[in-house]
C-alpha cells in the first residue's frame, strides 16, 4: 500500500498522462462510422509502430562485442520498422479506396456550414 | 540543447498521433489523418536517431541502424503496395505482429543488460539487484508483446488459408494454465539466483508465446478482425511498457493512445455486427452448433428460378439493385459482377450496389472488393440511402449474401441478429437471391427472405452464376 | 506518505472533472456528472486541508480557514437556493466573477510574498531577485482573473438591469490601449527597483480590472450568455495559472479543462443563434443600427385579429401549439400562459409547446421559464418534434417570438439569420401572433410570416393579452 | 530560444498534460445539445472553483503577523467557497428542470441498446 501511494506520488504527471490518454483515445474514435473500421484498425496499428524507437536506442547503446543485443536490435529496428511503413502504406491504400466515394459527404454540407 | 529539441519532437509526434487517430475517424479527413500522424513519426524517429544521448552518451551502430530502418523501408512499402486489395486485413495482422515482436526484443534485450551486469557477483538473488518497476515493466512489455507477436502471426496465417481453425476441449482451462504458468515463470525469475534467472525469464518468454497461438487458434476465421482489433491494442499497451523503459513520451503516448482506442474500436466492432467480445472469444467453440439447420423449412418451401428468366426480368427491369455479400468475395466474383453492371448499363438499366455495413468479413469488405473491380464509387449505396431506393427498385440481385438481408433482424426478437439493422430489399418488387445451397451464413440462422413469394432462389456458385448470365442477356 | 494520499485525492479529483463535463453535455446523465464533479471537488478540498505539507511545514489557521468555507457554502447555498429561476445565468456570472477574484487575490498574495521578501535588500532589481517564471504565472493569474472579475460583475449587472449597455465612439482603441499599458505596467513592474515594486504592479491590478469592466461594458445584454461563457473559461485559464503557481495538478487539470472547454461552450453558442464570437464582442456596436426596420413594409400588409376572435379559434379547435419567445419572458406571462393551457385542456384542446433551444436570451431559456410556472415537461416540444406536429396543428399561439419562427431562415440566403433551424409555424392552419408592435426582435429583422394570409396579429403585452383571452374563452 | 527550449524540456510532463487536457475538455463537450448549454455553462463554472485550493493554501501558510495575507486570503476562502458550493447547487436546480423532461430519452432507446 505504502509503496504504490509512494509509487503514485513519484510517478504523478505520468499516470496524468496515461490517464489523459486514455480518455482521449476513447472520446476520439467515439462516433467514427463502421465502414471506417478497418482502416481505423491499420492506423492505429502503424502508430503503435511508435515503439520503434525503442529499438533504435537498444540498437544504438550497443557494445560492438554484445551480440545478443545488435543481433535482437537489428531484428526489432527491421520489424518495428515493418510496422511502421507498412502500416502507414497500407493505409493510405485503403482510404484510397474511401476517398472518393466519401467526397459527396464534404461537397455536399461542409460548404454550408 | 539538442535533448530539449528532442522531447519538443516527441511533444509533436504525440500531438499528431492524436490529431491523425482523431482524423481517421471521419470519412472526409481520414487520408490527411494517417498523413499527419506518418509526418510525426517520421520527426519521432528522426529525433531519436540524431539527437539522442543519455548523460552525454549519443547513439552508435548507425550502420546498422540505418541498415534495419532501410531493410525494413524496402519490405513494407513493397509488400504493402503490392497486396491485393482483399489481403489488406492479413497485411495489418501481420504488421501488427511485427510490432508485437519489436516490443517484445527490446524487452528482452533490456532485460539481458540487467541479467549481465549481476551474473558475475555470487550468490545474489535477482530481486536484490534489480529494481523492482524496471524488471515489471519489462515483464510487462515481454509477455504482452509475445502474445500479441504469436496470436498476429496465427491470425494472418487463418486469414489467408494458410491454418485452419483448431480447437479441443477445455482448451480454454489450458490457456488460463499456460497463461499462469507464464507469470509464474515471471515471478520466478525474480526470486532466482542472479547466475541462472535467465532460464525462468526466457521459460516465460516461450509459454507468452504458446499462449498467443492458442488464444487465437480455436477463433472462426470469420471474427479474425475483431481478433486482430484486440491484438492491436495489445501491441499498443506493448509499445507503452517500453516508453516506461526509456522513459520515452512519445512511445508512452502513441502506445496508450493505441490501446485505448484500440480497445473501443474492439468493442464497436463486435456491436457493429451485434455480438460481445466475450462471445466472440469463447462462443468460438459453438461454430459448429451455429451452424445448425435444426429451424429449416420452418417457414415452408422456397422457389427457384432458372437463368433465362433472371436474366429476362433483369435485362427489362428499369432499376436493379445488387446486394453482395461475402459470398462474392469468396467466389471471387467482383470483375464478372462488374461486366454484368456494365452490361446492363448497355441495356438502359440502371445498376446500384447496396453496401451493408458489415457485410462480408471485415468491415467495409465490400467496398475494398468492389473497389478491386474499380465500380464506380457513386454506385455504391451505403445502407440508409439504399434502403430508401429499394421501393423504387425492380429487381433486387442478392450475390452471396444473406445475415445483412435477414428481416428477422427487424421482426423476430428471438433471433441473434435481432436489433442489427439490415438491408429491407423485400420492399423492392421482386428479389432473386444466389447462394450454393440453403446453408445459412455466418450468424447460422434461417433466413426467411428465402421463402417470401417476390423471391426466388438462383443456385450456384456466384461466380459462375453471373457468367451464367452475361451469355443470357447478351441473347435476349 | 500524507503527501502520496493527497497527490492521490487530487488525481481523483482530476478525473471527476473530466467524467463530470463528459456528463453534464449529455441530457441523461447532466445530473449526475454535477454531483460526481462536486464529490471530487470535495475530496480535493479536504485533501488540501489536512493532508497538504510543504516540506514538513503544515497548514496553519484553521480557524480562518474554516470560517471562511462556512460562510461561504452558507452565503453561496442560499442565494443559489433562493434565487428565482429565470435569474440563474445572472447568478452564474456573479459566481464566475467570484472565482475570477479569488484566483487574482492567490496571484496578488504570491506577489505580496516576493515583493516582501526582497525590498529590504537595497537598489536591487525585482527580475534579479524574482525567478521569471513565478513572476509570469503570478502576473497571468492576476490580469486574468481580475479581468473576469470585473467582467462578470459587470454582466451580472446588466442581466439584472442593474448597468445599461454603455459604449463611445472609439471604444475599442480605448479598451486595447488600456489592456497594453495593465501589461507594460507588469513589464516596468519586472524592471523596477525592489522597494517600490508593488506600486506599479498593483498598478497592473487596476488597468486590469478596467478593461474587464470596459470589455463588457457596450456588449448588447442580449448577448451577454455568450460573454459570460467567455469569462468562464477565462478564469478557468487564471485557475490554471493558481495550479502551476503551487505545481498543483487538481488546479491546473481542472483550470485548463474548463479553460478548453468554456471556449468551445462559447463558440457553440454563437453558432447556435448564427452569429460568430468576433461579431458578438465587436459588432454589438451596431445594437442601433441592427434595429434598423428599412425594409418594413416591404412583404405588403398584414391583418390583425380581434381577442374574442382568437379565444373563438383556440377554444374551437383540437390541436393548439404554443410558441413562447423573449417576449414571454419579458412580459413574465409564464403562469397566466399555464392557466390559459389548463383552461383549454378543460375544453377538450390538446395544448403542447414548441421550444426553439435559442428562443429567449439564454440557452434553454423558455425550459427555465415555463418550468418555473410548472408546465408539464411531456408537453414541451423540442424543434424536430414541434415541426412534425404542425402539419396536424389547428391553431399555433406565438407569443412574443420572432426571429425563432422566421420563415427567411429558411428561404432568404441574404437574411442574417440564414441557416438557422426555426419552428415551421407556417404549416399550420392559423398562426395568431401576440406582441405589442410591428418591431423586430434580436436580430432586428423583419419576419414574412406576420404579412402571410393565414397570420393574424393579437398587439399587445403578452401577459395583458394571456389574461383578456383567458376571460374570452371563459365566456365562449 | 534557447530558453524556451530548456523551458519545455524541464516541463516536459506538466506541457503534456495541459496539452491533453486541452484536446479533452474540446472532445468531451463536442457534441453538446443546445439546450443544456446554459447548466453546462454552470457546472464548468463549478469546476473552476477548484481554484479555492489555493486560497485555502494561501490562508495556511499566512504568518499571523501577515495581516494583507489573512485578510485577502480570507476573503479568497470566502470568494472561491461562493464559486465552488454556489455553483454546483445552482447547476443541480437547473438541471432538475431539465431531468424530467429527458426521461423518455434513456427509456426510449438506452434499454435496446
Ligand atoms: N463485416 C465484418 O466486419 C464482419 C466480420 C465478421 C463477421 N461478420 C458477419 O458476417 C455476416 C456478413 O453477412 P453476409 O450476408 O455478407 O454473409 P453471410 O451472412 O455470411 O452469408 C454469406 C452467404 O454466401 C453464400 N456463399 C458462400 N460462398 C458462396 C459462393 N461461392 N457463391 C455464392 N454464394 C456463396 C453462403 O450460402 P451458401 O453456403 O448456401 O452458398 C452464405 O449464406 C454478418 O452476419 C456479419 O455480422 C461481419
Ligand atoms: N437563447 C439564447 O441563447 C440566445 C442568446 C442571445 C440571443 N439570442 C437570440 O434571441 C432571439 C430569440 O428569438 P425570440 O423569437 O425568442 O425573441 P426575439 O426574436 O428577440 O423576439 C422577441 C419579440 O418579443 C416581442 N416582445 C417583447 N416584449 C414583449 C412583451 N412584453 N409582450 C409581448 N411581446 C413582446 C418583441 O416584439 P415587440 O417589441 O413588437 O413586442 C420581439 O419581436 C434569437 O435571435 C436568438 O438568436 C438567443
Amino acid at each position: 500500500m505504502q509503496a504504490i501511494l509512494n509509487f503514485i506520488n513519484q510517478n504523478v504527471e505520468l499516470i496524468y498522462i496515461v490517464i489523459l490518454m486514455i480518455f482521449l483515445g476513447i472520446e476520439i474514435i467515439g462516433r467514427v462510422p463502421s465502414v471506417l473500421h478497418t482502416p481505423l484498425m491499420s492506423g492505429a496499428n502503424a502508430i503503435h509502430g511508435v515503439v520503434i524507437i525503442g529499438a533504435i536506442i537498444v540498437m544504438g547503446k550497443a557494445e560492438s562485442d554484445n551480440y545478443m543485443a545488435l543481433i535482437l536490435g537489428f531484428l526489432a529496428v527491421i520489424l518495428g520498422t515493418l510496422n511502421v511503413v507498412g502500416g502507414f502504406v497500407v493505409t493510405d491504400r485503403m482510404l484510397e479506396m474511401f476517398k472518393k466515394k466519401k467526397t459527396p459527404i464534404p461537397k455536399g454540407e461542409k460548404n454550408m456550414k | 540543447m539538442s535533448i530539449s529539441i528532442l522531447s519538443l519532437c516527441y511533444l509533436i509526434a504525440s500531438v499528431t498521433f492524436i490529431l491523425g487517430l482523431k482524423m481517421l475517424s471521419n470519412p472526409a479527413t481520414a487520408r490527411r489523418g494517417n498523413l499527419i500522424a506518418a509526418g510525426g513519426m517520421a520527426i519521432a524517429i528522426a529525433g531519436t536517431i540524431f539527437l539522442y544521448d543519455n548523460d552525454g552518451k549519443k547513439l552508435g551502430n548507425y550502420a546498422w541502424i540505418f541498415g534495419g530502418l532501410i531493410i525494413g523501408s524496402i519490405i513494407g512499402t513493397l509488400t504493402a503496395k503490392k497486396v491485393k486489395m482483399t489481403a489488406m486485413p492479413e497485411l495489418v495482422s501481420f504488421f501488427n505482429g511485427m510490432g508485437g515482436a519489436c516490443a517484445a526484443l527490446i524487452s528482452i534485450v533490456e532485460f539481458d543488460y540487467l541479467f549481465r551486469e549481476n551474473r558475475t557477483l555470487d550468490s545474489a538473488w535477482f530481486n536484490n539487484v534489480a529494481p523492482a518497476g524496471h524488471y515489471l515493466t519489462i515483464v510487462a512489455g515481454t509477455i504482452i508483446g509475445s502474445i500479441s507477436f504469436a496470436g498476429s502471426v496465427i491470425a494472418w496465417g487463418k486469414l489467408n488459408g494458410k491454418i485452419k481453425d483448431f480447437s479441443f476441449k477445455g482448451q480454454h482451462i489450458f490457456n488460463l494454465v499456460v497463461f499462469a504458468l507464464a507469470l509464474g515463470a515471471a515471478v520466478f525469475t525474480w526470486y532466482s539466483n542472479v547466475k541462472i534467472a535467465n532460464i525462468p525469464f526466457f521459460i516465460t518468454v516461450f509459454l507468452a508465446l504458446l499462449y498467443g497461438v492458442f488464444f487465437v487458434l480455436p477463433i472462426g476465421g470469420a471474427d479474425m478482425p475483431v481478433v486482430i482489433s484486440l491484438l492491436n491494442s495489445f501491441t499498443g499497451v506493448a509499445a507503452a511498457c517500453g516508453g516506461f523503459l526509456y522513459n520515452n513520451k512519445a512511445m508512452l503516448t502513441g502506445g496508450i493512445l493505441v490501446g485505448a482506442a484500440g480497445t473501443l474500436l474492439t468493442i464497436l466492432m463486435c456491436r457493429a455486427m451485434n455480438r460481445s467480445l466475450k462471445n466472440v472469444l469463447i462462443g468460438s467453440f459453438g461454430g459448429a452448433a451455429k451452424g445448425t439447420e435444426s429451424k429449416a423449412g420452418e417457414f415452408g418451401s422456397y422457389k427457384e428460378i432458372s437463368l433465362s428468366d433472371a436474366a429476362m426480368l433483369m435485362a427489362y427491369a428499369k432499376k436493379v439493385m445488387i446486394v453482395p455479400g461475402y459470398g462474392l468475395a469468396v467466389a471471387q466474383a467482383q470483375h464478372t459482377c462488374h461486366e454484368l453492371e456494365k452490361l446492363l448499363n448497355e441495356k438502359g438499366v440502371e445498376v446500384k450496389y447496396a453496401i451493408h455495413p458489415v457485410a462480408g468479413r471485415m468491415p467495409g469488405h465490400m467496398n475494398v472488393l468492389l473497389a478491386e473491380a474499380d465500380v464506380n464509387y457513386e454506385n455504391l449505396l451505403e445502407m440508409q440511402d439504399a434502403n430508401n431506393e429499394f421501393k423504387t427498385t425492380d429487381v433486387v440481385l442478392i450475390l452471396g449474401a444473406n445475415d445483412v438481408v435477414n428481416p428477422a433482424a427487424k421482426n423476430d426478437p428471438s433471433s441473434p441478429i435481432y436489433g442489427m439493422p439490415v438491408l429491407e430489399v423485400e420492399q423492392a418488387k421482386t428479389v432473386i437471391v444466389n447462394k450454393r445451397s440453403m446453408k445459412p451464413g455466418y450468424a447460422g440462422i434461417e433466413n426467411e427472405l428465402f421463402f417470401q413469394p417476390k423471391t426466388s432462389m438462383l443456385f450456384g456458385d456466384a461466380k459462375k452464376v453471373l457468367q451464367d448470365l452475361l451469355v443470357e442477356i447478351k441473347n435476349t
